[in-house]
């Protein structure tokens, strides 16, 4: 099943003579992280080393080799954003996800919580981006609502 | 070597180069990386493929037909060098490209399994290179027409002009370090030192005088028939120097068989090898970091090879053990050191008279011929001609090897190398580190036979053939295709020659065929 | 345009996006087809999304145009349209108290609009909108009219610099690419971060412009290297490429000239290191984005060791001006040796945060006063940082300066891609130096010395600083790294990294040495510096600061004057902004 | 598919800027003294030339350019530029060492130090190591820079090599020679930043073709043999060169040995086999000092192979050899050589069987 489902991405790699980080990053869209059995079966057939698939994968903190959660929370911790208390969004979203230690995907596997470099929109900082959606002006009290409204499934607004 | 390089085309038939040869595979990724393609044919998906620009996996023992088609396309595409075949070749004839002009890619493809497209590119890459060199080893010749092989692998060089000039040729790579030197120096039952017949009166009246003594006029008998001939009550003694054909030679049970049989076998080595727990008498020998001497590698360089350090216990110099057995049968071989018997054999072949252990010494290893002491070495043979005048065309027809698959034995086994171990393990399975990591035997299996076969990655299967079975781990893989499994030989424990074939052999040069044989593989 | 269209263009760039501004659209619609407005008011209605305006921080942006006067509503939820729709579309009356105010005019006035100028006009996703502004004239104007050659030199005579990093001469970019003969080139277009806006709102104009790039130097293939993660540019310019090829603005024989020419999407993934043209290189060749050595220069061996020419969004966006235009146009705008216009993000401390386009060699007094409209609550102006996290930051002192190339170097800094952040008196400088520091020590890719160990080095040395632990030696190991690092590191990134530290130690020292010598951080940042006490004759003894207090660390009760037990107290600062009575002392 | 995925780049330092000049030679000037070399080559090729000694790490003669050590910075028209990487320009000038470079050189050396375990006592590298080397001649004794270092568990249990992360300085080297020499491929660069690490994917144990390229290559105790490990320092080592007893290359050997026992071995770069060995070459020697050899002639008596004395033996062998061939003919008896021996062994052994016994039943194992 998961053998026909990589040969598909593989012809796809091979047809659209894509590079690695395309590959990976089809592998993770469709598996969510890239696991590294998945990295073998890759290896083997592209003959392209699988050291040079993990230099890729822990090269850009995009990658991940552990499954992720079905909500990512990307909290932008670039400049502007950082003098307009980006930390403290983070160390919020942090305590409401329950996330101790170095994890940063809840073991119900719900959220998956990222911290991005800067994503450029720095003239509505703070931002955070929850899966694809873009929210500005952001604080910890609305950090907090996102969550709790996307842990519910029905995230109305910052109500 | 460095050679190697320069080709712009690499044509690898039946070598695993990276495995058994891997500083000869250094330079070829060189030649890769600096834009030479590379052509492997292959059954194994062997680790060279990598850096293939092609790769045709055909049938084992295929070779020939292979090799035909290929020159098919060269003769249909007229990618053919007409001016080298004018002057510098013979046996160009109507009959031979008839022969190969009425092939046709159609049955080629059927015969290897290699579609016919690959067939064509692979002509056309070949017969348009500059520099095309063909590097082969075992996987052409343990053929019961590993002759027909060479030759078809020599008509193609010869047809496109890949003769005789520097990055081309035909090229063996030598599967031990001092093959070249061993044939180079004589051992063998036709010529003496120097490739001379002992047949020719000349050349054995030359010897006669150089040895004071009288000489046989017959030809010997090959280490097969040797056996051979020590079964049939013939042979009485055998004299084994640092060689172990219990484990080497196919067909281990007859080759058990006939050691036995022998009223005296002497065997001198470093270790108590299978062959040595046969022998009657066994001598302690030096190994090659107790001695001084010379190697020839497979470029016809010969080396210096130092003392390191003291042999322990009693063992002995080789050649002080034969000197002393020598005086005891009678023929004085007074030498008083090593390089005399080297300036014996110069003077015995004058392609060896130029080196000396000094001129070793300051200017490296010298590629024989190398005649005079002012002469440089020869970089690659047959610059200004052929031995033989011209070089020949052979016309060579596909003929399958002897074993063929059928219900009862329905895989083709080929044997062969790995990159860790060496030849029978005597010296490698003694280093604890290599032991580690290849210390099992296996058999390679392709996913798709291994799944048909209910077998899992590292399950033990049961291996036999009309001689024998083994019993050894399985290595699911992707190396091999369907149908094919792949044992290396080095392993006492399950030896991959209890299941070859003894009388498989090759007509002409009488090597076994090693590379084709048939088993059946059950759950252990 | 027609006094017969009530035209209604939403702001939808990434900002407009995030406030809600396709839902806004969506109501419009929805109401202008369910009213039947068009047949009531005998016009037709077209609402539209337009890209980025600038203005951000009012978003959800609207304007409304009819009767030739356009209205700006600002701050447009979706429950407004209702309204706007009954009263401004069919009734006419434009709603007074929800425009904009006079904060938009005065942050547009001073503005050069040249390259944004389409992104809040047309709708990016139809590339009709964009050739009713002129769109792909300078390609034929190119193709059809002028050798390589030529654009190469009108290029060159534009003055046009590099809007990434180096400020490299574009033109002369171009020219030593085009002198190298080869059957393959490349023309790659870095759409980093700050070239978001352009992508969301005139993204054919990249398009336009890396084709005439890719005619100059006699490159056929062009690449738009892009994060993957930026979601609503990829769209935008995915959109725009099928269009473009539907017209036959890319594909063979273009215009007839027999040049052909293809784009295609290179997806890159988040990493900094990337802005720099040799990792780039490296990221759309699919490896880890570690800087090559140069030489030899991209532009001699670049991709798959092709000649490539890399330029940023902004850099090719302003392509089509000059080739429509004409060089002397383009060179008429600036100063004389930074010609044109230059996009920043002005974010941090100022009223208007938003994305601007300014002439070079403004003042940045005109920039954080005018433009910027000031600082927020009325603080005083500490700092600007320009030019991205290796950028310098400039004092108020240098307030007067005028923001070009050659300024920003004497000062330490660079104009980098277009980053532009205000800090107020409540910021730490060595705090933020740290912050920079820090990040660009998380982006070093590892490969050099100087940039690997020393990034870390400096953190630690920053980290010791503003922890209160750090000496005056530390500052002279810090000057010295700095100096190693600017002379011995591979790439610009490891080169530049010191540049917050210098530039902020250049010009605020004693506050660096108040953390040293007196354990004092001024701005009452740094945790480890400063303590908080209850102003007993301020404390009304309302139990909010106790309440809040995480650490139970505040002493008191009703009617009893609070206290700090600053041996408890984690310095959060909880009860600082708890207290409604300004009775807590930050110091 | 790019075929740069399978492999990296040419290894080729050669740019096209050196294409593109016409072929005649370029002039500059190394630390005042004029020097004409071919476009294309290095300064630190040029300055080589003149035989002066630039300091390197990361750069390796026969592996391609990385420029990440920086300590071959030199100056050049008044500019640091790492010498590795620059090409030989008209006109440059360029100084090797002024007080300038040195001091640059000397804080690259710190940091890196800095980040390096103080343990060289205990190194196995101790003496022979390019890093110890530099930070002797820069006599760095305390490093200026200090902090954090990189802290790595050790738990490789390959056979092998012995990878101690913590010594790397990510030269780049080993990574290189994998890939562009070995074509293997079997470890590279991962993570990034400060925390940029070399090793195989997903930090599973080596698993590679062990050939050991990697441990010649590299400049400090980073990588280093299993095999070798305590087994005597550089200096009571005395070096054999010889020939590989292994495949038909016939790879030179440099044998280090310690009293009667080989503890390392290692190739000379200008040798066919330009320095590089395969795992038989470089980690099969150890047989030679096996428990397992055989020490003394056995004789079989009562069925039963007995030690003898050589002169028990000789003697015994001569009289048997004499009776079959006076009984049998001399083709009832034959021999094997050997393609493991040397040709002085194998000629003498022909002749043995051709001069002294008299048949040419001699054979050897070519065919196997």
């Amino acid at each position: 099943m998961e053998d026909k489902v990589l040969t598909k991405i593989l012809n796809e790699h091979k047809r659209t003579g894509g590079n690695l980080i395309m590959l990976l990053q089809r592998i993770q869209e469709t598996f969510g992280h890239i696991a590294p059995e998945n990295v073998d079966w890759f290896a083997e057939r592209l003959d392209i080393p699988a050291s040079r698939f993990f230099g890729v994968i822990t090269f850009y903190p995009k990658f991940r080799t552990k499954p992720v959660g079905k909500n990512t929370l990307t909290v932008c911790c670039g400049a502007a954003c950082h003098i307009k208390g980006a930390d403290k969004i983070l160390d919020k979203a942090r305590e409401t996800l329950n996330l101790t230690g170095d994890e940063d995907t809840t073991p119900d596997l719900k959220f998956t919580l990222e911290k991005a470099t800067c994503i450029g929109a720095c003239n509505i900082a703070p931002v955070v981006i929850m899966n694809k959606q873009v929210h500005s002006g952001m604080d910890p009290v609305k950090v907090t609502k996102l969550i709790t409204g996307y842990e519910r499934e029905e995230f109305l607004g910052y109500i | 070597m460095a050679e190697i390089e320069n080709n712009d085309v690499l044509f690898v038939i039946g070598s695993n180069t990276k495995e058994n040869h891997p500083i000869v595979a250094h330079r070829m990724i060189k030649a890769v990386r600096r834009g030479a393609k590379l052509i492997i044919v292959d059954p194994r998906r062997v680790p060279l493929v990598r850096f293939a620009s092609l790769w045709l996996q055909h049938r084992p023992g295929t070779d020939v037909a292979l090799l035909n088609g290929m020159m098919h396309v060269l003769l249909a595409e007229n990618l053919v060098d007409r001016a080298f075949i004018e002057e510098r070749t013979e046996g160009f004839t109507n009959e031979f490209q008839t022969a190969i002009r009425g092939i046709t890619l159609e049955s080629v493809e059927k015969i290897t399994g290699v579609p016919k497209e690959k067939i064509i590119e692979a002509a056309r890459i070949y017969g348009t290179g500059k520099r095309a060199g063909i590097y082969y080893t075992m996987g052409i010749t343990q053929h019961s027409h590993g002759t027909d092989n060479v030759f078809a692998l020599a008509n193609l060089a010869l047809m496109t002009g890949n003769l005789g000039k520097e990055s081309a040729g035909v090229n063996p790579l030598r599967g031990q370090n001092n093959v070249q030197g061993s044939c180079d120096s004589g051992c063998l039952p036709n010529v003496y030192p120097g490739y001379q017949r002992v047949t020719v009166p000349a050349v054995r009246e030359r010897f006669e005088e150089l040895w004071g003594v009288k000489l046989s006029a017959r030809e010997g008998l090959m280490a097969n028939e040797m056996l051979d001939a020590a079964l049939a009550g013939k042979l009485k003694a055998l004299y084994i120097m640092g060689e172990n054909p219990a484990l080497t030679d196919p067909d281990t049970v007859h080759t058990g068989k006939a050691l036995k049989a022998l009223e005296l076998l002497i065997v001198q080595d470093l270790f108590m090898t299978e062959t040595a727990e046969l022998a009657h008498v066994v001598l302690p020998a030096t190994s090659f970091a107790e001695k001084v001497g010379t190697f020839t590698n497979t470029e016809r360089r010969v080396q210096l090879v130092r003392r390191v350090v003291n042999a322990p216990g009693q063992a002995m110099k080789d050649s002080h053990i034969i000197m002393e057995i020598s005086r005891r049968l009678g023929y004085e071989m007074p030498y008083h050191h090593t390089e005399e018997v080297f300036q014996e054999l110069g003077k015995a072949w004058p392609a060896m008279a130029g080196i000396s252990y000094s001129r070793i010494e300051e200017e490296g290893g010298l590629q024989w011929p190398c005649p005079t002491p002012d002469h440089p070495g020869t970089q690659f043979l047959f610059k200004g001609g052929f031995p033989r005048g011209k070089a020949r065309f052979t016309n060579v027809t596909f003929r399958p090897s002897v074993e063929q698959p059928d219900s009862e034995f329905p895989f083709v086994l080929t044997t062969g190398r790995m990159l860790f171990q060496y030849h029978t393990g005597s010296m490698t399975r003694r280093v604890k580190a290599i032991e580690k990591v290849a210390g099992t035997p296996y058999i390679e299996i392709s996913r798709e036979d291994a799944r048909e076969l209910g077998v899992e990655n590292g399950a033990m299967v049961k291996v036999t053939s009309r001689r024998g079975s083994i019993t050894l781990a399985a290595q699911v893989t992707t190396k091999p295709d369907r149908g094919v499994v792949f044992i290396p030989f080095h392993y006492r424990e399950a030896a991959a020659n209890i299941l070859t074939s003894s009388t498989a052999v090759d007509p002409i040069c009488r090597i076994p065929e090693l590379k084709v044989g048939t088993v059946r593989i059950e759950k252990a | 345009m027609a006094n017969d269209t009530i035209e209604i263009k939403v702001c939808l760039g990434t900002s407009g996006n995030a406030a809600g501004g396709e839902e806004v659209l969506r109501m419009f619609r929805h109401y202008i087809f369910e009213k039947g407005i068009e047949a009531r008011i005998g016009k037709r209605c077209s609402p539209s999304k337009v890209g980025c305006r600038g203005f951000c921080s009012k978003d959800v942006l609207v304007d409304v145009i009819a009767n030739d006067s356009r209205t700006t509503y600002q701050s447009v939820t979706p429950i407004m349209v209702e309204r706007i729709v009954e009263e401004h579309v069919l009734g006419g009356a434009p709603i007074a108290e929800w425009t904009v105010k006079d904060e938009y005019a005065s942050f547009n006035a001073k503005q050069r609009k040249v390259v944004l100028g389409p992104c809040g006009e047309i709708d990016p996703d139809n590339i009709d909108d964009y050739l009713a502004m002129r769109g792909y004239r300078a390609a034929k104007k190119a193709m059809t009219t002028m050798t390589p050659d030529g654009v190469v030199d009108e290029v060159i005579r534009s003055g046009l610099r590099g809007r990434g990093g180096s400020g490299f001469r574009t033109g002369e970019k171009w020219k030593a690419c085009r002198s190298v003969p080869s059957d393959t080139k490349y023309v790659v277009c870095n759409i980093g971060e700050v070239n978001r806006p352009l992508a969301e709102g005139n993204p054919q104009a990249i398009i336009e412009g890396l084709l005439i790039g890719g005619y100059a130097v006699g490159a056929s293939k062009g690449y738009l290297y892009i994060r993957e993660r930026y979601h609503l540019s990829v769209e935008r310019l995915r959109n725009a490429l099928v269009q473009a090829r539907e017209r036959g603005f890319i594909g063979r024989d273009l215009f007839g000239s027999g040049f052909d020419f293809d784009i295609e999407f290179s997806f890159g993934t988040e990493a900094f290191i990337c802005g720099e043209e040799t990792a780039l290189m490296e990221s759309i060749e699919g490896r880890r984005a570690m800087p090559r050595v140069r030489p030899p220069f991209p532009a001699y061996r670049g991709l798959w060791g092709k000649p490539t020419v890399i330029n940023n969004a902004e850099t090719f966006s302003n392509i089509p001006l000059i080739i429509g235009m004409g060089s002397a146009w383009f060179a008429a705008i600036g100063t004389e040796h930074s010609k044109g216009t230059k996009i920043f993000t002005l974010s941090g401390k100022v009223r208007n945060n938003g994305l601007v386009e300014i002439p070079m060699g403004m003042p940045f007094r005109d920039i954080v006063y005018g433009i910027g409209g000031g600082i927020e609550g009325d603080k005083a102006l500490k700092a600007i940082q320009v030019g991205g996290p290796s950028g310098g930051i400039i004092p108020t002192s240098m307030l007067d300066l005028g923001l070009d190339y050659e300024n920003l170097a004497r000062v330490g800094s660079i104009v980098g891609s277009g980053g532009m952040v205000v800090f107020d008196e409540d910021d730490c400088i060595v705090s933020v130096a740290k912050f920079y520091i820090e990040f660009l020590q998380r982006e070093s890719c590892g490969k050099c010395v100087p940039c690997r160990i020393g990034t870390k080095r400096m953190l630690e040395l920053l980290t010791k600083i503003t922890g209160g632990t750090g000496t005056e030696e530390d500052l002279k190991t810090l000057e010295r790294l700095s100096g190693v690092m600017a002379s011995t590191s591979l790439c610009g990134l490891g080169r530049t990294a010191p540049n917050p530290f210098l530039t902020s130690f250049n010009h605020f020292k004693d506050e660096y040495l108040a953390h040293i010598r007196e354990k004092k951080c001024p701005a009452g940042v740094c945790t480890a510096l400063i303590t908080f006490s209850v102003i007993a004759d301020k404390c009304k003894a309302c139990g909010l600061c106790r309440r809040a207090c995480p650490a139970n660390a505040i002493t008191g009760a009703p009617k009893v004057v609070h206290a700090i037990d600053a041996a408890k107290c984690v310095k959060c600062g909880a009860c600082y902004r708890a207290c409604k009575f300004k009775a807590i002392k930050k110091q | 598919m790019s075929s740069n995925d399978k492999h990296t780049h040419d290894g080729s330092p050669s740019s096209p800027l050196s294409r593109l000049s016409s072929l005649s030679p370029v002039t500059l000037t190394i630390d005042g003294r004029p020097i004409e070399v071919l476009p294309g080559t290095t300064v630190l090729a040029a300055a080589q030339q003149l035989g002066i000694h630039i300091p390197v790490l990361c750069h390796h003669p026969k592996l391609s350019v990385t420029g990440a050590c920086r300590v071959c910075i030199v100056e050049i028209n008044g500019q640091p530029v790492t010498s590795c990487t620059a090409l030989a320009e008209n006109g440059m000038e360029v100084t090797t060492a002024s007080p300038y470079i040195e001091g640059l050189r000397k804080d690259i050396l710190d940091l890196i130090l800095s980040d390096h375990p103080y343990d060289c006592m205990v190194c196995e590298r101790a003496g022979d190591c390019e890093l110890q080397e530099l930070a002797y001649k820069y006599q760095i004794r305390t490093p200026v820079f200090h902090g954090e270092r990189r802290i790595y568990p050790k738990r490789d249990g390959n056979p092998f090599i012995e990878r101690d992360m913590e010594k790397c300085i990510l030269c780049g080297r080993c990574v290189k020679v994998c890939d562009e020499v070995q074509g293997v491929g079997a470890i590279d660069y991962a993570y990034k930043g400060f925390g940029t690490k070399i090793c195989p994917p997903f930090e599973r144990d080596l698993d590679c073709e062990f050939c050991g390229q990697c441990v010649s290559v590299c400049p400090t105790g980073a990588l280093v043999s299993k095999p070798s490990l305590c087994k005597g320092r550089t200096r009571d080592v005395r070096t054999v060169e010889t020939v590989c007893p292994y495949c038909g290359c016939g790879c030179n050997i440099t044998y280090d040995v310690v009293k009667n026992e080989v503890i390392r071995a290692g190739s000379r770069p200008e040798t066919i086999n330009e320095g590089w060995l395969c795992v038989k070459g470089r980690f099969g020697f150890s047989f030679i000092n096996s428990p397992d050899r055989l020490k003394a002639p056995l004789i079989r008596k009562n069925g039963k192979l007995t030690a003898a004395s050589w002169e028990e033996t000789f003697a015994y062998l001569g009289e048997r050899l004499r009776s079959i061939r006076d009984m049998h003919g001399p083709d009832a008896i034959g021999g094997f050589a050997s393609a493991r021996c040397t040709n002085e062994e194998n000629y003498l052994f022909q002749k043995m069987m051709r001069a002294a016994i008299g048949t040419n039943n001699i054979d050897h194992c070519a065919r196997y």
